[in-house]
């Protein structure tokens, strides 16, 4: 079972290259923002995944808890920015 | 020690980091930099360090990347580099 | 060859902190923003949080949390060996503490700044207070 | 036990299935509003069925303390539940508000 | 209680710190009272240790109750023991000279202006007094997080003088860590003496070479030594004076005292000059500070930002009279961080009654003040005589064996240096004598009356300066006695 | 029983924003709220310590009644909320998440689907719900968001919902069933 | 040689009294009378002082105390010997009469910052004493330069662009030269020789090498720039910009005594006699004091502001003390200590002439002063008696001192020198007996000058007189001077 | 400067890289890092203070004096933020036009020229920027910040055997608040946690802990000696050493909490407390 959550793990991981690479080529904040979001919960699944491959899983889920539960602030922040300061095309101009 | 995700994950801090620095848009640029501190958390708990771990999920996740976009609210989102 | 190789898959992590660590040295040194050299602070710092929490793991180690801390076993004899090097952590708790508190004084400065010329870009700032 | 192996391991690679599949789709829908059904979803119930995996693996050794772990797992994924599609509809909010309009059909990708 | 001293030296104005933090929100009158106590606790522990070490030597104290490899701990030595009544006393003084000052600043802030100003005390007691290389890292940052905030409340450019210097900070204090870990990871101890134990085997390894060239860089970071120092002189300029007498005194030199405590507790002064074999190309670098720091000080036509110059030059002095790796050059180096931390603090100080009282500091600006505020620009006269070297002050002694070391050292460029910082600092000095002197220039044969009359600064302003006045030359007169009993213990027996 | 008794979970009026937080905590005197959200928390206190030691388990009283302290005007449970959210929501649950199956596996047909760009034509879709309740609302919009395909883009207080839909065939179902089923979650049909 | 000493605060007194004053002057700045009574009384009091050692030195006691330990090896330390001793007693009987002049002069004049003005001279005149009861180079050079910033608030007292820039000279010239020089030649003697205790034989005797001594002594020399030797002298005439009673400090009593004080220090208790000897240095000192006397008079020629006259008169006198030390031999250096005490009569005569004729006339230059000798005859004729005392013609002290440099170069056999001497007396002549003679004998061009006696206040008379007649008796009863200055060449030469 | 940037950049790396050659092997047992120091912490930390969590007890017991100066770190973080942002009343021109909204209908009412709206529970007072919070966040938020707010006291209490302590659950505690300013709007925070409330608050935490140690100092042991409060609380000095921890953890808990919110507070409406993020 160990060797299937490592290759799984590793399969993850290469899952978060993908959203990695949404992120990182935008277009838009929208863009990275889903990239990152995508990351981030992918990040909670790795996270249980690393504590069987430790054998301890009761001290990790705490992290991917606090994870998940705190993993949304930062995109909801992002999104508020949108709501009072409008204007995507902001960075279009300095580009 | 899980050294195989561990190789994986890091080089996607670098890629993560290097994004960061290279996107022309500082909210762009402080979402993937919260994308970095999620994947070092990945990093530290790879690594055993499970409280380590955990304070940069709630920081990584909770504080810094919102006091960023705080501030880029507050000041502008423009940059030339 | 197969030294290099395994010399570089066996310090990988040293190898990318001293990557990590001077990509945010550059941003620091070269970026023309402020906000991003402050992303480039926090990367530099977090660069060495990796170096120190490398040096805590150990082969074939666990987290270093004791099984079985309570109940009937609790006070078992403990191998060191069988549990990761808890110093590092500790010290790097402190580091990322102190690297929130930079953070948010940075970015409060950043703030200042900016009120003061309504630009973050420090070559624009730089030519405002010349021309003054 | 195996049986109980199986089931972790379907359920676990149905998880995966979904993931890629939220994975690939933001790299390929076409724009900003296309690309947040993939990354919204099927990353919340491939989470979800991979948290169930997990749920059901840790209970492998059953005891108090593994079953407790379990219900931990599982209120993740009530967080999840919760917070994802929250999460989701800020996105698209932010996207509307700042005047992105969606992609219609012909048109090239963004 | 003598034997809680130590603990009693930090934690006393931390919490002072905090108490004056929830005073602020509740009564700010309560404020300065608190705070002065505070650092008077702290200045009496300071010096109770200092005789405490004299009579019994070395002092350990273990905080929690763990032995130093384990827990942290305090050691007190005759280099600590002299340098921590120094920044004990330089900040009370300061504290009380500045009362008017902030209240006349911050009007709404004095509650977090005293927190900080405690915190930024407790930091650099702290730095002084620990013995742990980590612990020294923390009470670095909350030195140089509480600094930040004390200088970027000023002018204008305030801000982003110290946004530049919060950068700088960070990248020195992260190498600090980063060399503190290389140490780490060769020995696997942070406490400072027990890696002085551990080491000596190591010396030749790349790991622990590099270590120290890391720690040292992150230092001279933060001392704002010749290359790295372009952060210093904005940063403390255009800050409120009551920070810039505390900051610009303390910071660098207690920075050069974790350097002098690097290079002889940590690592042992042979590795630092010969297994190196640095410490020329450094002493030279220390050369070029000083030149720099006077030629550019020079080029200023405005009192603060020169004397931010001096300071850089004065960085110059200690680091170079610390590498030029002989006796007399360290004993100067050490001299000197007490004598120019009261030094800069005096003519700092003196900066600060010019700004309250004239509002700016700019030559033009310091017209005639020598008839508006004959006790101020008395106590600027002696601070100038000290930084210039003149005897009896007590910047002569520390230049003096500084020149000595060079001397043995037969270092003639950093000789020449000295001399050359001297004659330019007479230069400096003097010009803004003549300028307060002068102008306006007073009709010939006048009267001996007082055209403008004297409108010196407040009593509680005036009292404290002349007081650092006065401890200049008696520091001055007593340089024997440090040197003597204090310092020459300080070094290590193998240093010649 | 008093009104506020009566909203909880299953609030049926927009009058609900009126204590919207405002009042801060503590100030009414009714305690009912506070004894509900004292035993939800401490129920997820007992998951999430997995320890029944006195010395936890009075921590976990102390915690929960800090946090009732603090937060109970946020949560508004009632008892007749807990009931309805124990008896109607599970099969509501159950039903939704075949729904998010079978949705999933289309979505995940088209993102593999070689000619994508073809098979996705995004619209969106305006349609005014009867639902009321901010609670209902939110379950639907969230539901709705939750079913692949489509995700709500706006929701008013008055129930005017903006969707936006991956393709014809994801948008059209609504409101249909699910508003119905949520009605009846919520005892609003 | 074997002295006693003995220990006792008095040195630290006599320098301390008028240090202490100085509080008290700025305290009774209101009230000028009270302020200068003070000033009399410091005078007095630090001339007591001095006085009462004075039998004590004669004995061929010295007496020591240490102020500070602030070096290992190195105190601040006060010793008075003989040499000393001649040298404060000058200066502290010269502050009084310099006093009372100060008073009559800066009453008349209305000058402003007259607290300033008395409290700096105070000042200077702590750190002369401080100088002239130096134990060692250290203290020396704290009381140099103590010396230095003291004077310079005197020497810009008017605060006017000419002042400023005459302050700026001043300052670059002293400062500068000893700072640049001196430090780094006392810290290097320092490190050679691990001491800094003036001894008869010179401490650096036996150490380091030739070039480096010699080098060291030239630092010396030139760095103590007050002592004016070409090509440092520049100052000296710049800083005629002074109040009359400050130049006459300057040139006649303090800086300028001092620096050669210093040089003549440090030339027989640093190096020693021998060590000079053995390297042959005294010879280019001499020369380059003979270069400075004979520049210097030569200039003098043709200068027409008086004060400017007597300030080159001043460069050339002071290399003839340099010259006496310099030629190293018993009667040539008894010589140059005597001309300090011999020519500090007859110039601060001299200078409180020019001072008493500004106050009277508000002239400066000679050319206006034809004639001048009817109006203020007593004024000129002291005027006339010191400057038979610089011209060293007898009936005045000036002679008995040239006179011993005279003999002194013929001991060393330098007839050059002899030669340089006596053109030089003849020089000093030519400068100051035309002035003299225009004074008394030519018909005055000014009208102001026709009229009846009118001299400068009594305050300025008095002084002048007592000077001038001081010059006269010095030359009757050279003794105490000459005793103490041949008890200290006794001990340097043995002989 | 980029060329500067690179430079430097490059010559320091070379040495890092240089320097790394000499470390031991990333993850070897043997490094000098493992077996020195870490192993007493490893198998005495149980014995000595009965904390299972060698780094809570590391953290918290051993290098105690360390995380006292980070608590410290972070409370000055907040007090330079306070001090470099916030626009006292005096200083800060109230704004012409004040607007308030009534709650039940959401019309927008101005008042001009300084008029105050009498306190009433129909009306708030908001900013011009004001935008209304959206209801599915909104309601979301609501529902999961208590469960936060739990969570984050859980792992302030759980620091001994799982991962987490003050630090973490102050940050997540901070969290839910700054998720509530997120979700509705900033004034509501503050309404909750006022400022003079949030500033005693973060300087009390580390008061808490600075005064645990002052506690053991005055009790004749040594400053943070947990085990001197053994004669307090009626323990073995073992247990007391672990309650000693968790006296420490909640003052921790409590300032970062506070700063956390205090920071973003200040940050987000640079200093006016009108509108944030």
């Amino acid at each position: 079972m160990d060797s299937i959550f490592l290759y799984s793990s590793l399969y993850l991981a290469f899952l978060m290259v993908l959203s990695l690479v949404r992120a990182v080529i935008g277009p838009t904040v929208l863009d990275r923002m889903i990239g990152v979001n995508a990351i981030g919960s992918k990040t909670v699944v790795l996270l249980i995944m690393i504590g069987f491959l430790y054998h301890r899983m009761d001290m990790f889920v705490d992290i991917a808890l606090a994870y998940a539960m705190l993993n949304f602030l930062a995109v909801l922040a992002a999104s508020r920015y949108f709501q009072k300061r409008k204007g995507l095309y902001d960075e279009a101009l300095y580009r | 020690m899980i050294w195989p995700i561990d190789l994986a994950i890091l080089t996607l801090v670098v890629v993560a980091a290097i994004g960061a620095l290279r996107v022309k848009d500082l909210l762009g640029a402080s979402i993937l930099f919260g994308s970095y501190s999620f994947m070092m958390c990945l990093l530290w708990s790879i690594m055993g360090a499970v409280d380590v771990a955990f304070t940069e999920a709630s920081v990584g996740a909770g504080v810094s990347t919102v006091l960023f976009v705080a501030a880029v609210f507050r000041t502008s989102r423009r940059t030339r580099d | 060859m197969t030294d290099l190789i395994s010399m570089v898959v066996a310090k990988y992590n040293y190898w990318i902190y001293i990557t990590l660590m001077m990509i945010g040295l550059y941003a620091i040194i070269a970026k023309n923003n402020l906000v991003k050299k402050i992303v480039g602070m926090n990367i530099f710092q977090t660069a060495i949080i990796l170096f120190y929490v490398s040096i805590g793991v150990k082969k074939g180690a666990t987290i270093p949390i004791l099984e079985h801390g309570h109940g009937p076993d609790a006070h078992h004899v403990v191998h060191a060996v069988d549990y990761i090097n808890p110093l590092p952590h500790v010290l790097m708790l402190t580091a990322i503490v102190v690297g929130v508190a930079t953070l948010g004084v940075a970015l409060a400065l950043a703030i200042r700044v900016y009120n003061n010329y309504n630009t973050l870009e420090e070559d624009e700032i730089l030519a405002q207070i010349r021309e003054k | 036990m195996d049986i109980m192996n199986i089931i972790v391991c379907v359920l676990l690679f149905s998880g995966l299935f979904f993931l890629t599949g939220g994975a690939v789709g933001i790299l390929r829908f076409p724009d900003f509003y296309s690309r947040l059904h993939p990354a919204g979803k099927l990353d919340t119930l491939g989470s979800f069925l991979a948290m169930t995996a997990f749920a059901l693996f840790n209970l492998h050794h059953f005891s108090l303390g593994a079953l407790l772990t379990s219900l931990k797992i599982l209120l993740i994924v009530v967080f999840i539940f919760l917070a994802s599609p929250t999460a989701t509809h800020g996105i698209v909010d932010a996207g509307v508000r700042a005047g992105l309009a969606p992609w219609t059909k012909g048109e090239k990708r963004r | 209680m003598s034997e809680q001293y130590p603990a009693l030296l930090v934690v006393v104005p931390l919490l002072s710190a905090l108490v004056v933090s929830i005073a602020g929100w509740i009564n700010k009158r309560l404020c300065f009272p608190i705070a002065v106590a505070a650092l008077g606790v702290a200045a009496w522990s300071a010096v109770g240790l200092l005789l405490r070490v004299l009579d019994e030597g070395v002092i350990v104290y273990k905080l929690g109750g763990w032995s130093p490899p384990m827990g942290i701990a305090y050691y007190i030595d005759y280099l600590n023991g002299l340098v921590l009544p120094v920044v004990s006393i330089v900040a009370l003084l300061n504290l009380i000279a500045n009362k008017k000052g902030i209240e006349q600043q911050f009007p709404d802030k004095i509650g977090p202006f005293y927190t900080l100003y405690l915190l930024m005390v407790t930091g650099l007691l702290g730095i002084v007094v620990t013995g742990d290389a980590f612990n020294l890292y923390v009470l670095l940052e909350i030195a140089a997080l509480t600094g930040y905030g004390l200088l970027a409340m000023g002018e204008e450019r305030a801000p982003l003088a110290t946004l530049n210097y919060l950068y700088m900070g960070t990248i020195g204090a992260c190498f600090y860590l980063l060399g503190v870990g290389y140490l780490y990871i060769v020995t696997g101890s942070l406490n400072m003496v027990d890696i002085a134990r551990l080491l000596p085997p190591l010396y030749q390894s790349k790991a622990v070479m590099a270590a120290f060239i890391i720690c040292m860089v992150g230092v001279w970071l933060k001392m704002a030594f010749f290359p790295l120092h372009a952060w210093l002189p904005n940063a403390y300029t255009y800050a409120n004076s009551a920070a810039s007498s505390l900051i610009a005194p303390l910071v660098t030199k207690v920075m050069i005292y974790v350097m002098i405590r690097l290079m002889l507790t940590v690592f042992t002064p042979e590795f630092a000059f010969t297994t190196l074999a640095v410490s020329n190309a450094i002493v030279w670098l220390a050369v070029i500070a000083i030149v720099m720091g006077a030629v550019l000080a020079l080029a200023e036509r405005n009192l603060k930002k020169m004397l931010t110059y001096i300071v850089v030059a004065e960085v110059g002095y200690m680091v170079g009279g610390a590498w030029l790796g002989n006796r007399d050059g360290m004993t100067g180096a050490i001299l000197h961080i007490v004598n120019d931390a009261l030094m800069t603090l005096c003519v700092f100080m003196v900066v600060g009654n010019i700004v309250y009282k004239v509002k700016g500091y700019a030559f033009e600006d310091l017209q005639g003040l020598f008839r508006k505020m004959p006790f101020t620009m008395g106590a600027l006269v002696i601070g100038a005589m000290s930084i210039i070297g003149v005897p009896p002050t007590c910047g002569f002694f520390s230049k003096w064996y500084l020149i000595v070391g060079a001397i043995s050292a037969g270092h003639y460029g950093f000789m020449a240096a000295l001399i050359f910082s001297s004659l330019v600092s007479v230069v400096l000095f003097f010009r803004v004598f003549e300028i307060c002197f002068y102008e306006p220039f007073a009709d010939h044969h006048g009267h001996d009356n007082h055209p403008g009359g004297m409108d010196e600064a407040p009593v509680s302003m005036v009292v404290p300066l002349l007081i650092v006045a006065v401890i200049l030359i008696v520091v001055g007169l007593y340089t024997g006695d440090i040197v003597n009993h204090v310092i020459q213990f300080a070094i290590p027996e193998t240093m010649v | 029983m008093d009104k506020q008794e009566e909203e909880g979970l299953g609030s049926k009026h927009n009058t609900s924003k009126v204590e919207n937080s405002d009042q801060g905590p503590g100030r009414r005197k009714n305690f009912g709220p506070y004894v509900v959200t004292f035993f939800i928390l401490f129920g997820v206190w007992v998951v999430l310590s997995g320890k029944f030691d006195p010395f936890h388990l009075s921590l976990g009283v102390i915690s929960c009644a800090i946090v009732t302290y603090l937060s109970a005007d946020l949560l508004r449970p009632s008892m007749r909320g807990l009931l309805i959210l124990l008896v109607r929501w599970v099969p509501y649950l159950l039903w939704l998440m075949k729904e998010i199956f079978k949705a999933n596996l289309h979505v995940t047909y088209l993102v593999f689907h070689p000619r994508m760009m073809d098979l996705i034509d995004p619209e969106i879709i305006k349609f005014q719900s009867k639902l009321e309740g901010d609670l209902a609302l939110v379950t639907f919009a969230n539901s709705i968001t939750l079913t692949p395909g489509t995700i709500t883009v706006n929701v008013s207080p008055d129930g005017d919902f903006k969707v936006h839909a991956i393709d014809k065939a994801s948008g059209e179902p609504l409101p249909g069933e699910m508003e119905a089923r949520i009605a009846k979650v919520f005892g609003e049909d | 040689m074997n002295m006693e000493t003995i220990i006792s605060i008095k040195p630290l007194l006599a320098v301390l009294v008028s240090l202490l004053v100085v509080p008290i002057l700025v305290l009774s700045g209101k009230r000028p009378n009270v302020r200068e009574a003070c000033t009399f009384l410091a005078a007095g009091i630090k001339f007591l002082i001095v006085l009462s050692m004075v039998p004590v030195i004669l004995n061929g006691t010295q007496i020591v105390y240490t102020i500070a330990e602030v070096i290992p090896g190195v105190a601040i330390k006060l010793r008075v010997d003989s040499f000393g001793m001649l040298f404060a007693l000058v200066s502290s009987s010269l502050w009084i009469v310099t006093s009372a002049y100060s008073i009559g002069y800066m009453r008349k004049l209305k000058e402003h910052s007259q607290t300033r003005y008395f409290c700096f001279f105070a000042l200077a005149l702590s750190a002369t004493i401080g100088v002239a009861f130096s134990a060692n180079l250290l203290t020396l050079y704290l009381f140099y330069e103590m010396l230095s910033f003291a004077t310079y608030p005197l020497v810009t007292h008017h605060q006017d662009h000419e002042a400023r820039s005459s302050g700026r000279k001043y300052l670059l010239y002293i400062v500068g030269t000893s700072i640049g020089f001196v430090l780094p030649a006392m810290l290097i003697s320092y490190s050679l020789a691990g001491t800094l205790d003036f001894s008869s034989q010179g401490f650096l005797a036996g150490t380091g090498s030739k070039p480096l001594i010699g080098l060291l002594c030239f630092m010396f020399l030139f760095g103590f720039a007050k002592a004016a030797i070409m090509p440092f002298h520049s100052w000296l005439p710049a800083a005629m910009v002074a109040p009359t009673p400050v130049s006459a400090l300057l040139h006649a009593v303090a800086v300028v005594k001092v620096g050669v004080f210093c040089v003549a220090r440090v030339l027989t208790g640093v190096f020693g006699t021998d060590l000079l000897f053995s390297l042959n240095l005294n010879v280019p000192i001499i020369y380059i004091a003979s270069f400075t006397i004979m520049a210097g008079s030569l200039i003098a020629l043709s200068q027409d502001n008086l004060k400017r006259l007597l300030a080159f008169s001043t460069i050339a006198q002071l290399s003839y003390i340099v010259l006496g030390i310099g030629l190293l031999s018993p009667k040539g250096m008894t010589g140059g200590m005597l001309h300090i005490a011999m020519h500090a009569f007859g110039k601060i005569t001299l200078f409180f002439c020019a001072g008493a004729i500004f106050v009277a006339t508000g002239k400066k230059n000679i050319s206006e002063m034809i004639g001048i000798g009817r109006r203020m005859p007593v004024t000129m004729a002291a005027f006339f008696i010191g400057s038979l005392s610089i011209i060293g013609m007898p009936p005045c002290g000036g002679f008995i001192s040239k006179w011993y440099l005279v003999l002194g170069t013929l001991e060393a056999h330098q007839l050059p020198i002899l030669f340089v001497l006596l053109t030089s007396s003849l020089l000093n002549a030519a400068y100051f007996m035309p002035f003299v003679y225009k004074a008394f004998f030519c018909r005055p061009e000014d009208a102001m000058f026709e009229s009846r006696v009118q001299e400068a206040p009594a305050f300025c008379v008095v002084p002048l007189v007592i000077t001038a007649l001081i010059s006269v008796i010095l030359l009757f009863y050279p003794q105490p001077f000459l005793r103490l200055a041949k008890m200290m060449v006794q001990s340097i030469t043995g002989v | 400067m980029k060329i500067i940037g690179l430079i430097i950049t490059v010559v320091t790396g070379a040495l890092l890289f240089y320097a790394a050659g000499d470390f031991p092997a990333w993850s070897d047992p043997a490094s000098p890092a493992s077996t020195y120091l870490s192993p007493h912490f490893i198998e005495k930390t149980m014995e000595e203070t009965s904390v299972p969590n060698i780094v809570t007890a590391v953290l918290a017991d051993y290098r105690s004096f360390d995380t006292m100066f980070e608590t410290a770190v972070i409370f000055s973080a907040g007090v330079v933020c306070f001090f470099l942002l916030r626009i006292s009343r005096r200083e800060d021109e109230e704004p012409e036009t004040r607007y308030y909204r009534h709650v039940l209908t959401g019309v927008t009412i101005q008042l001009k020229e300084g008029h105050k709206m009498p306190p009433s529970a129909d009306f708030e007072r908001i900013d011009s920027m004001w935008t209304p919070p959206d209801l599915i966040i909104k309601t979301g938020c609501r529902l999961l910040i208590p469960f936060v707010q739990l969570f984050g006291l859980y792992v302030i209490a759980h620091g001994h055997h799982s991962p987490g302590g003050g630090f973490q659950g102050g940050v997540i505690l901070g969290a839910s608040v700054i998720l509530l300013a997120i979700s509705h709007d900033l004034r509501t925070a503050v309404r909750r946690m006022s400022e003079k409330l949030i500033g005693i608050l973060c300087a009390a935490g580390v008061l808490i802990y600075a005064c645990t140690g002052a506690l053991c100092l005055l009790l004749k042991l040594n400053f943070l000696d947990y085990s001197a409060l053994a004669g307090i609380l009626h323990v073995d000095p073992i247990t007391a050493r672990s309650h000693g921890i968790l006296m420490v953890e909640i003052g921790v808990g409590i300032a970062v909490l506070a700063t956390m919110i205090w920071i973003y507070n200040n940050i987000s409406s640079a200093g006016r407390y009108r509108q944030g993020l």
